[in-house]
This record gives structure tokens, C-alpha cells and sequence, in this order.
């Protein structure tokens, strides 16, 4: 059976050198790098030079500003709250974006069971974030600023740079979680303005359980793992050091190859953007067309519910997700699409191919040739759909937007 | 293992008595798009029993199958037995189901109970609850649920726009 | 040059069978657990495989209350503040003992800064907690108590099952810190009495980065990383699967191996504890002679300090820690040793042995042979060495208790 | 890499200059083991100059190298030379210490300085400053310092027993 992986931002394969890289530390060299005897010596070095490899990723100052951490929703999670609570004198309250990823949902949803307050700046029918709507939610009590430098689930690409702007002049802490951006397209720290900036690892295939939380010299940050010295004294516990060197073997060769990569993702992804919606009617293309990730092709289909179309696409050999009601804990349609004004019947039909560097262009002409009976197939059996064929012609428009 | 049974995939793969049936005896509709699933039944019935089922669903891939095993189980029942599916007979049928796919997708029965209903009343008798979807379940919120219910939006405190 | 490595608590080497374990999950089986299409069939499996291997390891009820973490540090924060925040109405009272890991003692410190009270239970000169302190400490208000099973400095192993009848009587909430303890002593939830213990998988030849909460059934904790559904929504954040494979692994072979690596260790270990003081003049075995950890042997070498003992049984190939100033963040003594009653003086001068299960009774010989020379020469150099030698006979009894 | 550099590890393998100097004419003790790390300089001084300088360490890997540095610095020097001698200027010629050793593990100038005062106050001068040692350091606290401090014992609040 032919087999095509579409569902990068669920999980990534190792790149054979990150692997390779890993190896020693899982086994010869697994000492402690705090040790001072010469068991912590390589485990050590190896630390460091992956803080530099992950730091020259996003352009950071130092190395020491980059944090190891376990999973973006840790590098979110210590951002958000470690942020906060370490301006707790100066205020309590903290803006974010209507589509923030849940770990950043979740923080300030925990931050505001402390005192905090919350606010939640829309975003436009193509998911982007308006920074005159930052500049109007900003009070003289907040203390952060967190919005998404690209959205996992639609792949619109936010303009910092302008948000920047606006916190600077505000001297208010920006962060932003660039999990879904980092090691995918170019991501430089000064340039984007940012004071804090979360990423991970597996997106840019390295190793699931490396991530990091950069934060700019001279910003305050409470741990959100209290212990030992280890990260100097802002992360504690025993470092995953294999972990920590895939992920700066990772960020190393991301950066050597970002731009091809994003070129040839790129032309895989808009084969899959124009052709499906040519191929299938009523089929709407989430996020924007131009400042998206490469690779990254989102759509909603409509009258139908997108683990329908997941699960036959599977029975076909072909792996997708969905950012449909049954894939997720609250079986409601994502907020992320409602957010761009999409009403939940067709949120619910929301359908998300994520492609790879081993993706190629036939990847695509399979799926191409595999979706329109499914969608037959699945519309055949809907409720909804028969509504709309039933309806007096101009009846209904597009029911998306 | 696979996130659901072999039966169910069966029928989703396969969904028996799939459609609608013009002039039906009964017609029940449960569940909107906010809840995720949607399911209309149809029956039509001779002698008191259910001598035809269809149904249309939209929803994930548990609410096809539930519907699928639904529609078999009723088919040639009488109104009485039919009227005794529960969730928990469907969810049996079908080898089980996850756990968080129950409360939700598991709308069959009731369908076909509001589709009896429908025919009942037209034909003079009882009145049936409106359909009751749990919006947020995925987790089974009991007071002895060892679980955090953080995570569930049904205990989160709202977020206010600017 | 011979090789000795005794800091197995520091870090140990991963068993080859868990090594071999994890493989498939950092290769072929990448994908994620989530996923509802073939690929994440196989992480869901093994990720199940190991809750419940882990589940097994401390007889727990059920797999579905392992939670799994990045560390034992993490562990112990996910307890005290999660156990904690899950009872705010209650009351915001904590008990612990003086000689928690700093995992445990910055997160109440944490929950200090957040309004919470703390009561430290003291210890006596072998690490002991006193059951009728906790009795004593416990207030209407106190919503949790957090007291270690074994303390990695001293070893010492607490009478956990005394002190949860008094917990269970009091109906509170009873966490342990058993990372020391899980896969090296016979560890059982129910004759504990504990309604939480926190475990990590390197202490018994897991993998870094892989550890785990254990929450009974029935007792609330809010989550220490907000964000997605994973592990049922109390601990969100892509799995690190090769991680958790390679713990739940470790826990079936430690589980199957305990009783004879116990025996094998205490008999290496003994060696040591018996054979250091009668060597070397003025050498204090720190912790219980018997309630100890197997595998660990913990000393104060009066008049010097460790560090210095520990690099020059570096330069003979030895490798140990020191509990001593200069090895941690705080220049300060040991705050376990000070709180057994050792004055700061005999803190400086610790020094820690960790066997595992690749070491030999040779090894113990080969230390017993190198450390006499090793602290004459350090004794020679130092100055509290010259005071005593010069100070009137009998004047110093032995300056430790 | 070690954490101590080649020079730091020959000064601590094969310190110089350890011991004491009877009837010295300057002594100087600083640091004690609250702090972790004690030194005492001895001098002997002939012509202005430093004829002799010994010590005795107790202390860190850092500590030890510092004390012998400091001797072969100071061996020789005359006295004003010798008063030159830095925390900085010792953890130049040792090619670096690590951060968290410069505050605490490098009394070695000042305890060489209180040596010299020792005996200037006794041939008739200048009186020194009590030695200070951070207790809590291994990491700078300055307001620049993008590092949360929680974990360090001088920014925590204290725990009282019951
Ligand atoms: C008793 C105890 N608790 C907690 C920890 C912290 O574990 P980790 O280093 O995995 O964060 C340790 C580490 O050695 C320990 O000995
Ligand atoms: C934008 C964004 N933020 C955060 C996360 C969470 O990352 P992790 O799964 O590593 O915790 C994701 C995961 O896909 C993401 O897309």
C-alpha cells in the first residue's frame, strides 16, 4: 500500500545525523554535567555547544539566554507564568491572541485562578492579529504581552515586528511561542522585536522532549521548576542531555538549510492548496494564502466532519490530521476557526496536512486522487449536506464566512 | 492498537442502511454542529415493528458507526424493543468505544427514540426529553475522578475580549 | 588508569535492554500517540505498556494513575504545588521535613511567596523523621505533607508507613519523594499509605528525562504544565515516548532484579562504610547504618572539605560527589547534614559513594587503597587540621554531634 | 571540557609554597567554614620585601589553587607589590575560575593583604577591613541579571520549624 506521512506537526522523524549525534549520550557518555569529575566533562561540552547551536537559530545575544526545557507546552507554560510572576509588583494583567496555542490558553487560563487578568485580542477572517488591537488592549497594569508567531492549525504567520513596536513603546515583556516557526522559516529574536520566544525540537525534526524558552538578558523570569542550579538556577532537574544535543543538532543543520527546505515545502504545499479546492466544491482554505508556514495546507471541508475524512484518508495509506471536535478533549470545534468567524459547522470539518522534507510532489497528486470519493462518500451520508442540496438554489451562500 | 474496535471500524468502513426514507413514520433529529455530532433517523414502521431504518450522520468516526449499529439493531425490532437500545447496549454491540468518544458520539439510540417518539406522537403518545449532548465531556467529570478538570472548559473561568 | 565509577545517583548508565527498548521510538515509531491514523498506533501501545510497568513497579491500582514527567524534579513540583492549588479552599498549610531534595523545599518555597505556610519537621542525627512530629506539625488547615522516602545524600529511609497513619487519620493528603528509593528498594503504594510519590527513571538505569508522579486514584491535583490532552489532560505536552518506553522498561527489569541487586549492593556498599573509618582516622559515616540505601555510602572526612578529595579521586580515576559547598549553587553546607546536627565544619567534608550494579567488591578496594593518602595530604594543608593537631589533648571531642 | 582550567588544576595538584611559617612576622586568616572556605597566609618580610610566604587552605579545588597562586605572586614581591594583588589579577594568572568560584574561593588576595596588615599594624600602620565573604553566591546579583534569583537562599523567605 502506498504509504504518504502528511501530519508533521503531530510528530516528525529523526534526522539520521540528529540521531547519530544523540547516540553517545544515551550511551558512553552519560554522565552528569554538573559532575566535576571527568565523567561530566563531555556531557558538559555537549550541553554548551547545543545552547550555541540552538541560540544561533533564532540570532539570540548569548547562549546563555536559551533555556532547556521538555516540550513547547513547558517552554509556553514557564513563559507565561514565570513571566508574570515575576512582575507581580507591577501588575496583573496579560494580553494574548484568540488563538493562542492551549498551552498558552491554559497558562493564562491558570494565571487568572491567581488574580490575573486576561485579555484576548481577535484576529481577522485569515487569522492575523491587528497591532492596533494590542495597542488598545494594553493597560498600564500589564505586565505581558504572548502572541503566536504562526499558528499551528491555520499557518498564518503573525507580524511581530509591528507588536514589537508597540511593547517596546510600551516596555511591556513580549512573548512569543514560535514552536510552530522555529527551524521552519527564519526566525531571528532582534529582528522580530520579542523579549521571550518558546520552540521545540520535533518540529524541525529533532528529538521529542527537547525544547527551549529563550529569554532576552535582562528580562526577570521565575522558574517554573524549582529545585537545583542546573540552567543556572531557572530550570531545574537532571538535564535530558541526548535530548538537548539532537535539539542543537537540529537547530545546526535547520539553519544551513532553511531556505531550501522552505522553497521546496512551499511548492509541495500550494499544489495541494490550489488543487484540492479545484478537484472538490466547497472546499475553503483556512489561514492565508501568502504569510503561511511552508508545508502547511489547512482546510475546511464543507457539511462534513473532518475524523470521517481522517480515518478513510488512513484506510488509503495517507496520514492527516484534524483540528475537528473528536480530536481533541473538548469535543467542540476548534477555537482557532472560530476565532476567524467560521461558524462550528464548518470549523468541524476542518482537515490539516503538515508535509516534511521526505514529502514529494506525487505525495500530493495521491491525495488529490484519494479525496474526492471520500468526500462523496462521507457528504452521501450527511444530514447537513442533504439540507443544502434540498435548499432553494441561493438559498444559502457560503456558509464559511 | 488502534483507537477503536475491529466492529467499529466495520461499520464505519461499512455503514449499513445508510439514506433517508421518503414519507417516513418517523423522523428524530439529535444532536447541532456546536456539539459535534448530528444524527437524523429515520424509521418506518408496519405491525408495530420497525420495518425499515435509515439514517444520515454527520460526525466523527464513532457517531458513523454507533449509527450504523444503531439502524441493524433496530431494523425488524418491535417498537418495544427497539425503544430498549440504550448507549450502553450500542456501545457493547460495538466492543466499546473510548471512553471520550461515549457521552458525545453515542447520539444513535436517542435518535431512534426521538424517530419512535415522532411516529408515537403522530399516531397519539408519550413525549420525549429534548436531546441532551454533553458539550464538553472527553472526561467524565465524578466527584471521585482523580483527574484535574483544568483542562476542561466547562471549569474554566471565561476570558473577556478587550 | 583504572576507572571506578561510584556516582551512579549523579547519573547511571542505561541497561542495554532499555537502550534497545527505546530504539524503535526514536526510529520507524515516531509518531504520536494522539494521532488517530495507523502511525500513532504503536506509540499509544507502548506508551500504555509502560504506564503499566511503571504502575507495577510500586504496586499501584491502577496504570491510569502513573503520570508520566520529565524528572524527578518535576514530579515533586507537579505534587506540592499541584496537590496544593487542588485544595485552596481547605486551607494553605504545608508539612515537610528538613531535609527534602530542593525540588521539594524551592517548590514550598514557591507556594510561600503565594500566601502558603510552611512547617519544616526537624530530623535526628541518622536523617530520621519523628511520626509524632509530623502529628505535632499538622494544623486544621494543612493540606498537604511531603516527606521523601530516602535521602540521596545520607541514604537514610524514612518510616513512611508510621507516618501515613497518622496522614490517613488526618485525612490528608501525603506525598512522597521516592526518586531514590523506586527501583532500588521494594517500593509499595498501599503499605506506604502515600497518596503520591514521585519516581525517576535514571536512579535504576532508565533514561534521563524520563520520571513519573504516582497519584491514588480519587486525590485532585491541577496540572503543573497547562495545555493539551495528554496523560488525561493532567500533565499536557508531546510525550517523549522513547523516554517513557525506556522507563517503563527499566521498571520491569528493576522490579525483577530488586531483591538480588539489593543484596549485592549492600554488600558492596557495606565494605565501604566499614571499611573508610577503619582506615582513616576521624571519619564519620553519615545516615543509619542499617535503614539505608543498598549501593550507598556517605562519610564526613573531618578537617578538609570535598571538593578536594573529590577531584583527587578524579586524578586516580575515581568518581565521586560531594553534598559540599563548592559543588552547589548555595556556598553553604549540606542543609541535610546541618540538619542532622553536623556542624558546618564536618558538612564541608562530605563525601558520597553510589554503586550500581556494575560495580565490584574491587573497586572498594582500589578506593580503600587510594583515599588515606588522598586525605593526608589535603589534612596537611589545611588549617583546621593544624589547630586540632596543636590544640591540648582532649580539649575537641569529636566536633560532629 | 573541565570546569578548571589547566592552570587552576597544576596550582591544585602541586600546590607551592603550603605551610607555615613560624614566628612570621605577618599572619592573616579570612573565610571560615560557614563560608566553606578558610585560608591563612603567613609572611615573612625582609627589606620591604616578601622573603617568604606560606599558607594553609581548607577548602575547594579553587581555593587551594587561588592560595598557591597568590604565594607565587606575592614570593618575592615587596610590599606595596604585593598589596597590588586582586581577586582579578589572581583569577587572570590562573587562565580563569569558574563564576560561581570567583566571590567565595578567592580570599587568597585578601587573605594575604590581612597578612601584611598583620604586620604593618605591628611595625606601626593601616588597618584592614574585616574579611567579607558572600555566604549565598555562585551566581552574580546585579540588576542586569536576566536570571531569577528564586533559588538562591538570600532572596527566599524563611521556613519556620513548627
Ligand atoms: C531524593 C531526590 N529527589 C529528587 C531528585 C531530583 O531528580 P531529577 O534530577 O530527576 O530532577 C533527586 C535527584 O537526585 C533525588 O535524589
Ligand atoms: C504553536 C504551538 N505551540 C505549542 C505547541 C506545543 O508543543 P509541544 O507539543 O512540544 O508541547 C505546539 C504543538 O504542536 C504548537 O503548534
Amino acid at each position: 500500500m502506498t504509504h504518504v506521512y502528511l501530519d508533521h506537526s503531530a510528530a516528525a522523524p529523526l534526522l539520521p545525523e540528529v540521531r547519530e549525534a544523540m547516540t553517545p549520550y544515551l550511551d558512553r557518555d552519560f554522565g552528569n554535567p554538573l559532575s566535576l569529575h571527568d565523567w561530566g566533562d563531555a556531557p558538559r561540552d555537549a550541553l554548551e555547544e547545543a545552547r550555541a547551536q540552538t541560540a544561533a537559530l533564532i540570532g539570540a545575544g548569548s547562549p546563555e539566554e536559551i533555556i532547556f526545557t521538555s516540550s513547547g507546552t513547558e517552554s509556553n507554560n514557564f513563559a507565561v507564568k514565570g513571566l508574570s510572576l515575576a512582575q507581580q509588583k507591577k501588575g496583573k494583567h496579560i494580553v494574548i491572541s484568540a488563538i493562542e496555542h492551549f498551552s498558552v490558553m491554559n497558562s493564562v487560563k491558570f494565571m487568572q485562578n491567581l488574580g490575573y487578568e486576561i485579555s484576548e485580542v481577535p484576529v481577522d477572517k485569515n487569522g492575523f492579529v491587528d497591532p492596533e488591537d494590542v495597542k488598545k488592549a494594553i493597560r498600564p497594569d500589564t505586565v505581558l504581552v504572548s502572541i503566536m508567531h504562526a499558528n499551528g492549525e491555520v499557518g498564518t504567520i503573525q507580524p511581530l515586528a509591528e507588536i514589537s513596536k508597540i511593547t517596546k513603546e510600551k516596555k511591556i515583556v513580549f512573548h512569543t511561542d514560535a514552536v510552530a516557526t522555529c527551524g521552519t522559516i527564519p526566525v531571528n529574536v532582534k529582528e522580530l522585536g520579542v523579549d521571550a520566544l518558546s520552540l521545540a525540537g520535533n518540529p524541525f525534526y529533532g528529538p521529542k522532549g527537547s525544547a527551549a524558552l529563550w529569554v532576552r538578558r535582562g528580562v526577570r523570569i521565575l522558574p517554573l521548576l524549582d529545585g537545583g542550579i542546573q540552567e543556572g538556577g531557572r530550570r531545574a532537574g537532571t538535564e535530558d542531555i541526548a535530548a538537548i544535543i539532537g535539539l542543537g543538532k537540529a537547530a545546526e543543520i535547520a539553519l544551513r538549510d532553511l531556505v531550501d527546505r522552505g522553497q521546496k515545502l512551499t511548492q509541495i504545499r500550494d499544489l495541494l492548496i490550489n488543487g484540492l479546492p479545484s478537484k472538490i466544491p466547497r472546499v475553503v482554505v483556512t489561514g492565508d494564502l501568502k504569510k503561511r508556514l511552508p508545508g502547511h495546507a489547512s482546510f475546511c471541508v464543507e457539511f462534513i466532519e473532518g475524523e470521517g475524512m481522517l480515518m478513510l484518508l488512513n484506510s488509503q495509506g495517507v496520514a492527516v490530521s484534524s483540528g475537528s471536535s473528536c480530536t481533541s478533549r473538548a469535543l467542540k470545534a476548534s477555537h482557532v476557526l472560530l476565532a476567524m468567524g467560521y461558524n462550528h459547522e464548518i470549523a468541524q470539518g476542518s482537515l490539516l496536512f503538515t508535509m516534511g522534507i521526505q514529502n514529494k510532489p506525487e505525495d500530493i497528486d495521491y491525495v488529490l486522487n484519494v479525496m474526492p470519493p471520500i468526500v462523496d462518500r462521507l457528504r452521501e451520508m450527511s444530514p447537513v449536506y442533504s439540507k443544502f442540496v434540498k435548499a432553494p438554489k441561493g438559498g444559502q451562500g457560503n456558509a464559511g464566512i | 492498537m488502534p483507537v477503536y474496535s475491529e466492529k467499529v471500524m466495520d461499520h464505519f468502513m461499512h455503514p449499513r442502511n445508510v439514506g433517508e426514507i421518503e414519507n417516513a413514520d418517523g423522523v428524530g433529529e439529535v444532536g447541532n454542529p456546536v456539539c459535534g455530532d448530528m444524527m437524523t433517523f429515520y424509521i418506518k414502521v408496519k405491525d408495530n415493528r420497525l420495518e425499515d431504518v435509515k439514517y444520515k450522520t454527520f460526525g466523527c468516526g464513532a457517531a458513523i458507526a454507533v449509527s450504523s449499529m444503531v439502524s441493524e439493531m433496530a431494523k425488524g425490532a418491535t417498537i418495544e424493543e427497539a425503544q430498549k437500545i440504550t448507549p450502553e447496549s450500542v456501545a457493547k454491540m460495538l466492543e466499546g468505544l473510548p471512553k471520550q468518544k461515549f457521552h458525545c458520539s453515542n447520539l444513535g439510540a436517542q435518535a431512534l427514540n426521538k424517530a419512535i417518539d415522532d411516529y408515537l406522537a403522530k399516531t397519539g403518545k408519550l413525549k420525549a426529553d429534548p436531546a441532551k449532548c454533553c458539550p464538553f465531556c472527553d472526561h467524565e467529570d465524578s466527584e471521585n475522578d482523580p483527574v484535574c478538570q483544568q483542562g476542561c472548559p466547562v471549569n474554566q473561568p471565561e476570558i473577556k475580549s478587550p
